[in-house]
């Protein structure tokens, strides 16, 4: 079988746990009623390691980690669900309370640098403004303070490029003073929202291992949001597939990505065009993701799944074990389970012949 | 930021030269002022005589000559009316204006900055809604009806203040309260949707990801960001306050250029005319350029070479030196020499 | 036929639905979704009216002059409803004079507005799409216009030409031009850039066709709003220039002349220079309200606020107020 | 695309050579500097055939895109269209020409007209080519036939785009591509604003079309995965110059330039067994178009870089047949089949990529 990645070998249970979610509920306020956009997502990021929060645009990934921040737009609210940061949680805690914790245990980098970073202000001061606020130090303090942030994430010449504005920078570089701010007072957690999304592929791999680096100095625990399947095998200890504000199936990136145990991830796994002998068929899922404002009652993936059923079409399937620490939320999980059981022995992931039913 | 203010100065002078052709010929154009300033009965000697003393006989190209000529020497001929010397008359003229003009945007300024911010933290809201009836209020009250109705209730009906004249605080509340409305609800308004934009934009979730207070996030971020499309708009304001001026002057008798201008329109006084004109344009082309340094200043994506000091170009910093530390699992060593 | 090919299972003809209507729900319903938008448009529509019939039914009543009624108090039944508004100095009626300006003062304010909005729109949208010099030519002229105090212009050019009607339209016209110009230049030059103009230039349609078919349906509509704020902003300044003398000029009567005749009667008979400044202001508002409604409705990414029905419309206003 | 109907050498319905472009860019403080987008862009496409241009963004492959569609000028270089050079056809010609090599752009929001109804956007080029169907009933017949073709059902012309999915508007700009019978197709990015599982739908679109109207693409884009899967041969731009091109297989097999190396050791794999042992992360990003460096543009980056690279510039070599790397315009297989690059020391092995043998 595949060789865990390193931190894994790690025995399960000294792992201590940083962030633990159970059924998070996010509501959107629409003229024509509320829409629950985040449906009772639970999963749990653990020190030291990367979990990622995979599924499509408007799967819902990127308004739970907003939630978990607390950074909803006005219209959004937590309707629901535990977020417990070391063991506080978040959901609870008022305003004061949650600012203090912004910064000193919890940090976030966003997608697009360019418009993150306030235009107007030097590169230095923003570096420097978690310091003002949570170690109370001066201008000279907090500047000396940015200056070594940028010396770490591997800016050249801080001392004279702290004075210099975001739009003087490449994206590569703004990226890494969004990441310097994440980690300015250690924090516990970081969520990485689509960090390189925004990013050339060359530029991509050196933000991942600055990120790999960060997270083993600070031994923090990181929630990865992205829709990019390699990201997720290459950077990722666990994985969270969503699909339509719903979580499908979550466990170990390793035993997911080979043993999927939900159509959704294994019709995402053979649409990627890895080697599969050129110029044939990819097999695609057809049709779309379903709008937010309208998704079916029962599972959410019954419009696209190849093997829909009745009972598909009523009831809505829990996430059921289906391997070790793996979930799956599929009445028919287990059709899949027994297929994964006998791999077939060569590497591609080409799909075992379902009975299409369609 | 030299060669930046020279190329500003340059191509904003254009205009001010040609408004001030333009005026000098319209001028001329409205007839001979000889028939108003000679009594009914004047023989064609005297009128001659006029004329000539005036130079008002030569071809118009001529006129124009002399007189920019004179412009050289600062010399901006002579009041018809009163003798007197032209520029000295619009100069004694112009503080009056400037004063009235200054103190009502400040204020403007102050008012709009409160009511504007605090009307985009609650969209819709009851203040976001009074706000917008008072803007769109002010842009519909002619400024010389205002007037009339403050005359008419705070000095006729109420008797506090005076009609009209500069003695004493009381006498600037009425002209400068009129001159207020019309750049008090466009700044608003703008002010208003600059927050709103800067308030939805990702940079205000940073500093709230940093743990910053409401009022760092509003005062530091959002107001920031929000101060330079006002400022492009109250330099506009600023030049269409010149045309408020004019009416409120003319009404509360306040001794302003705007009143000179129009009473030397009426009597045919071209020197003077002409000096009110040349001294309002080179007023808004100070203006404009200070806008320019201004909205420089407050965003520094228009500055040509600011930020990074030292002598090299502005470029994009794109070369990294990876830190020391070899955890990185980066194999063959690169070494290559870079930038 | 392959699976992935997607093509969709049933090929029945749906019945074919009439022609696309893009405006949702016709632009008149959604005007009565708005209240202030309505009272807006039928204070102009009296006032369009009145304008129109009005100087043939009250004309001679507006220039009788009788002495007996000099300044009259306003809304005093015992007059007469000829005099419900009271008399000027010349004991005239000032309803009937009110009524003769309303045609003066749109006369002047509605060609205005329409020529300043159609030579500086299409002169915008053509700088804006061909960029270059053509379009900084273009905006070195309009900040020569914008550089100088309008109402200063208006004043000299109107006395050097006499100040017909004709001459006040022009000027006023000419001083805002450059407000359509800029405008209409910012939007199209930002259209020009889209990838469906470029799209269209790939199959080789020309210029001028695709200012017609993608530039021009784009920018008509924020022109119009403009426009209609223009209107309020034109009408002030006719009053402005009436009231400095040098617009209207006697025995042709407008609002802004009225406010400046009744002046110096200000302690006496407070109406004469007050009831003509409310009309101009009443019908001004009355623009602003129409202009607002006019942005919402033809922004296709705020015209849903209009298309809602009765009770979602109070859930949102609700909604709005308790979000931050 | 198609692998069994070989696109016959010879016939090439486009040759570019040494096509340059470069746009004068004011920076800041007066002066204007010369920006060379284009520096010397040597191609060629045959008929039916998909010819892959990948790069990095700012390396020049849109504006080689809109240069071939003839929404820029060059300043120097020759383009052959079926032996034509277009650029000197006026009026009648231009517009017989501009039927014949269509475009389909990136973001399928942006490239229609939400304004116009589907059937009005696709057939809007028949307003310019009034000769080609004459009458609303031949225009009716040829936009069923081009909804039917890309998928779409007849009933979507009267939807305006808001009602489409990604998926459908993308279905939609590939049709008024196809409307006047075009012989070459430039794909700009056509599947990168895609999500992975419509991704796939609309790749497959692509190759059918082709299959069933033998129309040559170049399809751009930055993703290897994609182009690995798509393309017949491949391009791989730098900085506005093509630094290798040759049979999609040989250059994803063997990459000669160091570049190549590192894009294909950078992007992320989904498939472990694919992934590099020693992987190549570059150093710093894309040097500024406006100050490239001096003879071999990749040389700030390249670990291999020396001396030489910096005062000459590396002309092509080519790997011959026999697998060894001759210096020089090799002389076995025909130009189209060539394997070449742009590099003073090319990468001798697989191994030294860090590629695992194929």
């Amino acid at each position: 079988m595949m060789e865990l990645l390193d931190s894994q070998r790690a025995a399960e249970k000294t792992l201590t746990t940083v962030l633990a979610v159970t059924g998070l509920d996010v509501d959107i306020r629409t003229p024509t009623g509320t829409v629950r956009v985040v449906n009772k997502v639970s999963f749990t990021a653990y020190q030291g390691q990367t979990l990622a929060l995979l599924g499509e645009s408007g799967c819902g990934k990127s308004m739970t980690a907003k939630a978990i921040a607390g950074l909803l737009d006005p219209v959004a609210s937590v309707a629901g669900g535990v977020v417990a940061l070391e063991g506080k949680d978040l959901n609870t805690m008022s305003a004061r309370a949650r600012r203090a914790v912004a910064g000193p245990s919890l940090g976030i980098v966003f997608q697009d640098a360019l418009t993150a970073l306030n235009p107007v202000y030097t590169v230095g001061t923003q570096l420097g403004e978690a310091f003002r606020i949570h170690r109370g130090m001066n201008k000279k303090q907090a500047r000396l303070q940015a200056i070594e942030l940028m010396r770490r994430v591997g800016i050249p010449e801080p001392e004279v490029r702290a004075s210099a504005y975001p739009h003087q920078f490449s994206g590569g570089m703004r990226q890494r003073i969004l990441i310097a701010m994440a980690v300015a007072l250690s924090p516990r957690l970081l969520i990485a929202d689509e960090p390189t999304t925004a990013l050339d592929v060359t530029v991509q791999a050196q933000i991942m291992a600055l990120l790999r680096r960060l997270r083993e100095e600070e031994n923090m625990a990181v929630v990865l949001i992205t829709h990019d399947l390699a990201v997720v095998a290459e950077e990722a200890d666990n994985v969270v597939v969503m699909y339509a504000g719903n979580v499908v199936e979550r466990g170990p990136v390793a035993t997911v990505f080979s043993a999927p145990t939900h159509p959704y991830t294994k019709g995402l796994l053979e649409s990627v065009p890895t080697h599969a002998v050129r110029g044939d068929e990819l097999s695609s899922i057809p049709g779309s993701p379903p709008e937010l404002k309208n998704i079916p009652a029962g599972c959410v993936y019954q419009d696209r799944c190849p093997m829909v059923a009745a009972i598909c079409r009523e009831t809505r399937p829990e996430l059921r074990q289906t391997g070790e620490n793996q979930f799956s939320a599929c009445h028919f999980s287990d059709v899949l389970v027994t297929q994964a059981g006998n791999p077939t022995n060569d590497h591609s992931l080409t799909s075992p012949q379902l009975e299409d039913n369609q | 930021m030299l060669t930046y203010l020279r190329k500003r100065i340059i191509s904003s002078a254009l205009p001010l030269v040609v408004v001030v052709v333009g005026v000098f010929a319209l001028a001329r154009m409205t007839g001979n002022p000889a028939s108003l300033y000679l009594p009914l009965n004047a023989t064609d000697a005297m009128r001659a005589d006029f004329i000539a003393k005036n130079g008002l006989d030569q071809p118009v190209l001529v006129q124009m000559a002399d007189y920019f000529g004179g412009l050289l020497r600062l010399d901006f001929g002579t009041s018809l009316r009163t003798g007197e010397d032209a520029a000295a008359m619009a100069l004694r003229a112009f503080p009056a204006t400037l004063q009235l003009a200054a103190t009502t945007m400040v204020i403007a300024i102050i008012l709009a900055i409160i009511v504007g911010s605090a009307a985009a933290l609650k969209p819709n809201g009851l203040l976001d809604r009074l706000a917008s009836f008072v803007s769109m209020a002010a842009a519909s009250i002619p400024d010389f009806w205002l007037a009339i109705v403050g005359i008419w209730v705070f000095a006729i009906y109420l008797g506090w203040l005076p009609t009209s004249g500069v003695m004493g605080a009381a006498a600037w509340v009425l002209p400068v309260a009129t001159l207020l409305m019309r750049p008090f609800g466009a700044l608003v308004q703008v002010i208003r949707g600059a927050m709103v934009t800067s308030l939805s934009e990702p940079y205000i979730k940073l500093a709230r990801s940093k743990g910053a207070s409401e009022y760092r996030v509003v005062t530091a971020h959002a107001l920031r960001n929000a101060a330079a499309p006002a400022l492009t708009v109250a330099g506009d304001l600023t030049v269409g306050l010149v045309n408020g001026a004019v009416v409120v002057e003319t009404i509360f008798g306040w001794p302003g250029i705007g009143k000179l201008m129009i009473d030397s329109i009426l009597q045919r006084d071209f020197a003077v005319l002409q000096a009110c004109v040349l001294i309002t344009a080179i007023a808004i082309f100070i203006l404009n350029i200070l806008i320019d340094l201004g909205y420089a200043l407050l965003d520094p994506r228009v500055r040509p070479t600011a930020g990074a000091r030292g002598k090299r170009k502005a470029r994009t910093i794109t070369s990294t030196t990876e830190p020391t530390t070899p955890s990185e699992p980066t194999v063959p060593a690169v070494t290559g020499a870079n930038a | 036929m392959t699976q992935t090919l997607n093509a969709p299972t049933g090929q029945q003809r749906a019945p074919k639905p009439s022609k696309v209507r893009l405006g949702g729900p016709s632009m008149f319903r959604m005007l009565l979704r708005d209240k202030f938008a309505t009272i807006g448009a039928l204070i102009l529509a009296v006032v369009i009216l009145v304008a129109l019939i009005g100087p043939t039914l009250m004309g001679e009543l507006a220039t009788k002059q009788n002495l007996m009624f000099m300044n009259k108090a306003p809304f005093d039944p015992a007059n007469g409803w000829a005099y419900i508004l009271g008399s000027d100095s010349l004991g005239r009626s000032m309803l009937a004079r009110l009524i003769v300006a309303t045609r003066t003062t749109l006369m002047v304010a509605v060609p205005a507005v329409l020529v300043a909005l159609l030579v500086g729109s299409l002169w915008g949208v053509w700088a804006g799409y061909h960029r270059g010099r053509r379009e900084n030519i273009s905006m070195r002229i309009a900040d020569i216009i914008m550089s100088f105090p309008s109402l200063l212009l208006a004043v000299v050019v109107l006395y050097v030409f006499s100040p017909s009607v004709a001459n006040i339209v022009l000027i006023l016209a000419l001083t805002r031009i450059p407000i359509y110009m800029r405008t209409a230049r910012a939007e199209s030059a930002e259209l020009q850039s889209r990838t469906f103009v470029d799209a269209a230039r790939t199959f080789g349609t020309k210029p001028n066709s695709i200012i017609a078919m993608h530039v021009i349906p784009v920018v008509t509509p924020t022109l119009l709003t403009l426009a209609t704020l223009e209107f309020c902003y034109v009408m002030l300044a006719e009053s402005s220039l009436s009231f400095l003398g040098i617009g209207i000029q006697p025995p042709d009567v407008s609002w802004g002349l009225m406010v400046a005749q009744g002046r110096q009667y200000l302690q006496t008979a407070w109406w004469l220079s007050i009831l003509p400044g409310a009309a101009i202001v009443i019908t001004a508002i009355a623009a602003n309200l129409l202009a607002a409604w006019l942005r919402i409705a033809t922004d296709p990414a705020q015209r849903w606020r209009l298309t809602l029905e009765k009770p979602a419309r109070k859930a949102l206003k609700s909604l709005s107020k308790e979000a931050k | 695309m198609s692998t069994h109907t070989m696109a016959n050498p010879g016939k090439n319905v486009l040759e570019v050579q040494d096509l340059s472009k470069s746009f004068t860019v004011s920076a800041g403080s007066g002066g204007s500097r010369k920006l060379k987008a284009l520096d010397g862009i040597s191609l060629s496409v045959g008929k039916g055939e998909t010819l892959g241009l990948v790069g990095e963004s700012g390396c020049g492959k849109s504006t080689l895109a809109r240069t071939l569609m003839m929404l820029e000028t060059p300043d120097s270089g020759s383009v052959r269209f079926d032996g034509a050079d277009p650029f000197a056809f006026k009026g009648k010609e231009l517009l017989a020409w501009r039927r014949r090599v269509q475009m389909v752009f990136q973001d399928p929001f942006a490239s229609l007209n939400a304004r116009m109804s589907a059937g009005q956007i696709i057939s809007e080029p028949f307003a310019t080519h009034k000769d080609l169907y004459r009458g609303s009933a031949a225009r009716s017949k040829r936009l069923n036939e081009l909804l039917d073709l890309v998928g779409l059902r007849s009933t979507d012309a009267y939807k305006t785009p808001q009602e489409f999915s990604g998926g459908q508007r993308q279905r939609i700009g590939i049709a008024r591509a196809l409307a006047l019978g075009p012989d070459l197709l430039i794909l700009d990015e056509p599947v990168s604003a895609l999500d992975l599982s419509v991704q796939a739908q609309v790749l497959n679109l692509l190759n059918e079309l082709q299959q069933q109207l033998g129309v040559s693409y170049i399809f751009i884009s930055h993703d290897l995965s994609v182009v690995r899967h798509v393309t017949d041969r491949v391009a791989v731009m730098y900085l506005g110059r093509i630094i290798e091109t040759g049979v999609t297989e040989d250059v994803f097999d063997r990459p000669l330039h160091p570049y190549t190396a590192a894009l294909m050791s950078a992007s992320p794999k989904l498939d472990p067994a694919m992934r590099p042992a020693k992987r190549i992360v570059l150093k710093g990003e894309l040097p500024s178009p406006l100050d490239p460096p001096s003879g071999c543009r990749f040389r700030t980056r390249c670990w291999k870089a020396q001396d030489i690279c910096a005062s000459r510039r590396p002309e092509a070599t080519g790997l011959g047949a026999d697998g060894n790397i001759s210096l020089g315009l090799p002389t076995i297989g025909p130009a189209e089949r060539a394997h070449m690059a742009e590099c003073h020391f090319p990468v001798s092995s697989p191994a030294e990529a860090g590629l695992v043998p194929a």
